[in-house]
């Protein structure tokens, strides 16, 4: 099987849809021509050409708005957010009109809006936010954050077919950094069911997206104590696979919930209740949470690293775990 | 300085008949005016009688508009109506007591009781549904235009705006994006004076909002909304411009809102000359005054067409009265689409 | 002390503040001549003149963006949302730009945007949410939510006060329901300590806003079966009086989170998941959560009372606790 | 149809004395454009260097746009400049050295370390910082109009765009309210023909940015961005009219962006031979030529100031290469700011 980067398995899945489904087209500010500001849709323009291909003005709510109508028209729209942080200006549009479409109307808006997301390389704070949790509140959104390659790929192929309004992170940090084998054919990776990224017994860790990888290596420092460390990648926040996690808690009595995203509020707020509302009995120790502290992400690198979750932060957290 | 055309009143059934409609055509856009009043009338009556809930919102004085342009659109063409844009629907022909069903909030209703007032639509019909936000379904609108543009169909989408709504964002960057890519919508913008208590000069310092879309590249038009034929030919002529290609038109249909802003509003803060001014051209009076001037229209036909409506209306309310409200445990249904519910005209 | 409704207290204080401070003014669609919506500002326009009760274009980016620069330059700027479900509009101008400013830039953005909110009366789907769960993830706004007259005032006053950007939910359906005792002189109510509304000893309820009420009725009936609840208004939900809970949470060792908003990734799960973390030993059942269910508010009576917490929804939570 | 004005240029030195500024004001101008241009040549080396962490922008052939704006600006005037507009910062006197501190995240730039690049400003100079969402602060200029028409201070806020970003809805509702208000702001457009890859055509349709003004009721200039002297007698008359009540006005000056979006970007979507033609008009070359041929500009002086310049720069980044790195424990300080927070110049 070809390895691949993370980036190439996102770019590589849409470029196979869009082969294989004419719905399927692309919009955001810079897709066309320039391939995007991450080059995810390079050479894209030339293949499909400038219909299936729109440099659209710089303007999301016409971007991620005219997705919406085009969906009900039958048509299969991705847009590119140029950075996830640019989202915020289509939120009215994706919790007033996407979101709710088929609640009230029954008008399916099956639409994909792609989120290059998070911090790690001196971003600021507009060019590093996760702001999946605000959308995982929101009734009619589906939340999509893959952390391999493999499930890049697969994700974006299920997000495309879905029938809903799926918003999908991928994060910046594992663009280039991240390699994986990647099945050359088309496959989906259904939503809902979180990946076991490694095994253990005496701990789960719970989360998603860069974190994973965070979370591994702490975990393998933490192996030398001869601590089994457990972890969940979730893949999906909307809809999130509760059974996997209790089940995983059911086994290590003591969990870890661990995101990019800042705490207070955030979508590791979500699991640890609900964990502890469903297998209260099961813990041995409080679901503990560790998540960027409540600022907005910092510029300056000592600060940027105060800010997203450290592998000394987790394998502390960890070992507090442990040890209660 | 105004840059939009001013359109010219429509004279003679000659003329109309050259713009599409012969006498048939003008006497379902006349049912379809009273229809429309109708249903807003019954309407408001059943609010009074506290049979429905929540709000009540009419287009009293916009039936001409709604119908005009709705007349214009073709059988394939789509559009996103709002709340002062009944006699869109009727024109397109949904059922009225389907429309009694959405206002008792009903299971029968477009939207099963999950929305309320005439935020629905029926799909089948072409229609999207409003949401409440204004403008935002203007980029939707847009959006569709896009897809017919990708497809090379020969369809129109057409996207409707209230004056006040003209501020927001939305209706910018929806206009910005379709005149760029010279997309086949129309924007109408329904002109009523008023958005709620705000008059046009602290929402628009333009002379027109038909002026505004120099600024996006295309033409603008302001016509009469009371003139129901004035208003089809527009539509038509827009609709027919974007359809062969031209790109969007933006037709600002002049009218004022006749009732207040809903039925809590009593208006008071709009001038009453104003009123009586607009009163004496109602678009119906005035579309039956030209019908019997025009077309010999007879007082047996129009006896006959106002039975017809009211044994319509009657009928509806009565049916709609039948359709059981909601389930309770219903509530948490189908917030996520099914691939099943791709089942429709417009995906498959 | 003169018994006034909320509503009048909320516009009471706002006049109040108006008088005394020549840097406050209000800005909003149809707060002017026709003195909002729901005539919170009635008559302010023809005491402060045109220019300090400001009718805005229907454009809530305008009138928030300009809030934001007006505080800049000194002003105290009330902005009303004509509903809150109006405020997604502005969200990008909130989240961006009035709460990053002070932490990047070192500006304070002193505004307070009202929102009446919450639902009861068949408003649909965009006349009834209550998105304060979705500003409270956001890192530099502050949330508050009154319940009772009294506190509307102080609170608000409180907001004017607050040298940050502070989200004022009123609850429509407290406006003209809710009547009690607001003094007539200035005061301000704290932000971050939560009021008691009622003490018990066997289960804490935490709540805020109008099912502070719900909440009373459903002790009421509980307190027959000799149950005996106590509920915490939060009254603020950034910041939220984390002390005041935890140490209810030791007296009871149950606790019910009670809110309107929807469940998921609502702000109940911080609060279940922050006491489950910080009290863990002194829980003898897991936290509960009650809310309004994952879909948008529906219109038709029935559907709506499904969706909002009804009395009888608590009353079967607190049994449920009481039992465990 | 255009409906914006044209701008003519800038001739004789007499001229410019009429529009305000004598010889030593011009020495001035030229040292602030070469500052602007030395900053963010330095701040490039130092990207390459791997001294500036993230990314980096530049203003390259926005210099005189940027400066001339700026010069207009009276002492008590505010504005939100953007990320081409160094020139504005360097006007309104922000210390050199704080602007390196800030592009390499040190604790004494204008954010502390919390922001980079130019997203940033000195509020005591009357400037806000940036956002990056484009155009967000827009409707804050606006805001700080509104606060100056409210409290009847003769005050002008000035709001900077790029063409690009006029797309945008925060653009339309900033326009329509400050329209409709007669608010004193001025709107500039910062017009370089592309926004990151994408030419003009694709994001407005009006043949240029400021004939859109009319769609808000008040009058669009344009000007050659590259003549430092007639965007300072634009920027004065607009600035002057709306200091004397006349509200708005949008000018738009008229540029090229002369290197990539940002230094990942080799701009090669850039015809060669747009960047050859606009080569020849540097903002600071034609300013150069034209202190020789109306004011006397001596090569002495020129060295001079260049010597000058020079040394501000070695200065400058050797003082805030000195500037320590925030601590990783001050990130969770101010979120929030406190009572004393507001004691700042325009609290007071
Ligand atoms: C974004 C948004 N803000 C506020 C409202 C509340 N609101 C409902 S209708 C209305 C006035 C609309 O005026 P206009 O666009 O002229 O339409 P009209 O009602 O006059 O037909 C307002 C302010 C809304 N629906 N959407
Ligand atoms: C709302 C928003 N969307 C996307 C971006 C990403 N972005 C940064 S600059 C830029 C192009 C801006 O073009 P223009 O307004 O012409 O300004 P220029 O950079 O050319 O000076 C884009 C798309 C942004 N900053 N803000
Ligand atoms: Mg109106
Ligand atoms: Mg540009």
């Amino acid at each position: 099987m070809p390895v691949k980067t993370y980036l190439q398995a996102i770019s590589d899945g849409l470029r196979q849809e869009m082969q294989r489904d004419k719905r399927v087209y692309v919009i955001g500010e810079d897709v066309g021509v320039y391939g995007g500001a991450f080059k995810v849709t390079n050479g894209f323009q030339a293949e499909f050409g400038p219909w299936r291909v729109i440099d659209a003005p710089l303007a999301e709510t016409a971007i991620v708005g005219s997705c919406t109508g085009a969906a009900i028209m039958g048509m299969r729209p991705v847009a590119e957010m140029q950075f996830a942080d640019f989202v915020s200006c289509a939120w009215d549009q994706l919790v007033t009109v996407a979101a709710k479409q088929f609640y009230r109307a029954g008008t399916p808006i099956p639409i994909v809006v792609r989120c290059p997301s998070g911090g790690g390389f001196s971003g600021g704070p507009f060019h590093s936010q996760n702001p999946e949790s605000s959308f995982a509140h929101i009734a009619g959104l589906k939340v999509v954050c893959p952390a391999t390659p493999a499930d890049a790929k697969g994700l974006l192929i299920s997000a495309i077919e879905d029938p809903n309004p799926v918003i999908y992170f991928e994060h910046k940090h594992l663009y280039r950094r991240i390699k994986d084998e990647v099945p050359d054919e088309r496959y989906t990776v259904p939503f809902g069911e979180a990946r076991i990224h490694r095994e253990g017994d005496d701990i789960t860790v719970v989360t998603w997206g860069a974190m994973v990888y965070t979370a591994d290596e702490a975990a393998e420092k933490l192996a030398e104590d001869g601590v089994s460390v457990e972890i969940l990648d979730l893949r999906t926040v909307v809809p999130w696979d509760k059974k996997a996690v209790l089940r995983s808690v059911e086994k290590t009595s003591k969990v870890l919930v661990l995101h990019e995203d800042t705490r207070t509020g955030g979508f590791g707020a979500e699991i640890a209740a609900t964990i502890t509302e469903e297998a209260f009995e099961s813990l041995d120790a409080p679901v503990k949470r560790i998540a960027a502290p409540d600022t907005p992400v910092p510029f300056s690198p000592p600060l940027e690293k105060a800010f997203i979750p450290q592998v000394d932060d987790v394998l502390a957290g960890l070992k507090d775990l442990a040890e209660y | 300085m105004a840059v939009a055309r001013e359109a010219e009143p429509v004279g003679s059934l000659k003329e109309v008949r050259e713009a599409g409609l012969d006498r048939e055509d003008l006497l379902g856009v006349y049912r379809n005016m009273l229809l429309t009043r109708g249903i807003e009338e019954r309407g408001h009556i059943l609010y009074k009688q506290g049979k429905i809930p929540g709000s009540f919102y009419t287009g009293r004085g916009n039936e001409g508009a709604s119908v005009g342009v709705a007349t214009a659109l073709g059988p394939e063409d789509v559009g996103t109506p709002l709340h002062r844009d009944m006699g869109v629907h009727v024109t397109r022909g949904v059922e009225p007591w389907r429309i009694f069903a959405q206002y008792m909030g009903r299971s029968d209703g477009p939207t099963r009781g999950r929305d309320g007032n005439v935020h629905m639509a029926d799909a089948r019909l072409g229609l999207i549904a409003m949401v409440s936000h204004l403008p935002a379904m203007l980029p939707v609108a847009v959006g569709c235009a896009l897809a017919f543009r990708i497809r090379e169909e020969k369809r129109v989408a057409v996207g409707w705006f209230g004056e006040g709504a003209s501020a927001r964002g939305d209706a910018h960057e929806a206009m910005t994006f379709a005149g760029t890519r010279r997309l086949p919508v129309v924007f109408v913008c329904d002109n009523n004076q008023w958005a709620y208590s705000t008059p046009t000069h602290l929402e628009y310092a333009s002379e027109t909002v038909a002026d505004r879309a120099q600024a996006y590249g295309f033409e603008g038009v302001v016509v009469d909304g009371t003139d129901v034929l004035a208003v089809y030919r527009e539509a038509r002529r827009a609709i027919e411009k974007a359809r062969e290609g031209g790109g969007p038109t933006l037709v600002e249909c002049m009218t004022l809102r006749m009732e207040g802003h809903a039925v809590h509003d009593d208006a008071s803060y709009v001038p009453k000359e104003l009123f009586e001014e607009w009163a004496k051209r109602d678009p119906i009076e005035r579309f039956r005054t030209w019908l019997r001037e025009n077309a010999d229209l007879t007082d047996d036909e129009e006896g006959e067409i106002a039975s017809e409506i009211k044994k319509i209306l009657n009928d509806a309310i009565k049916r709609a009265d039948e359709s059981p409200l909601p389930e309770a445990k219903t509530v948490t249904d189908g917030v996520f689409a099914s691939p099943e519910d791709l089942d429709t005209p417009h995906h498959k």
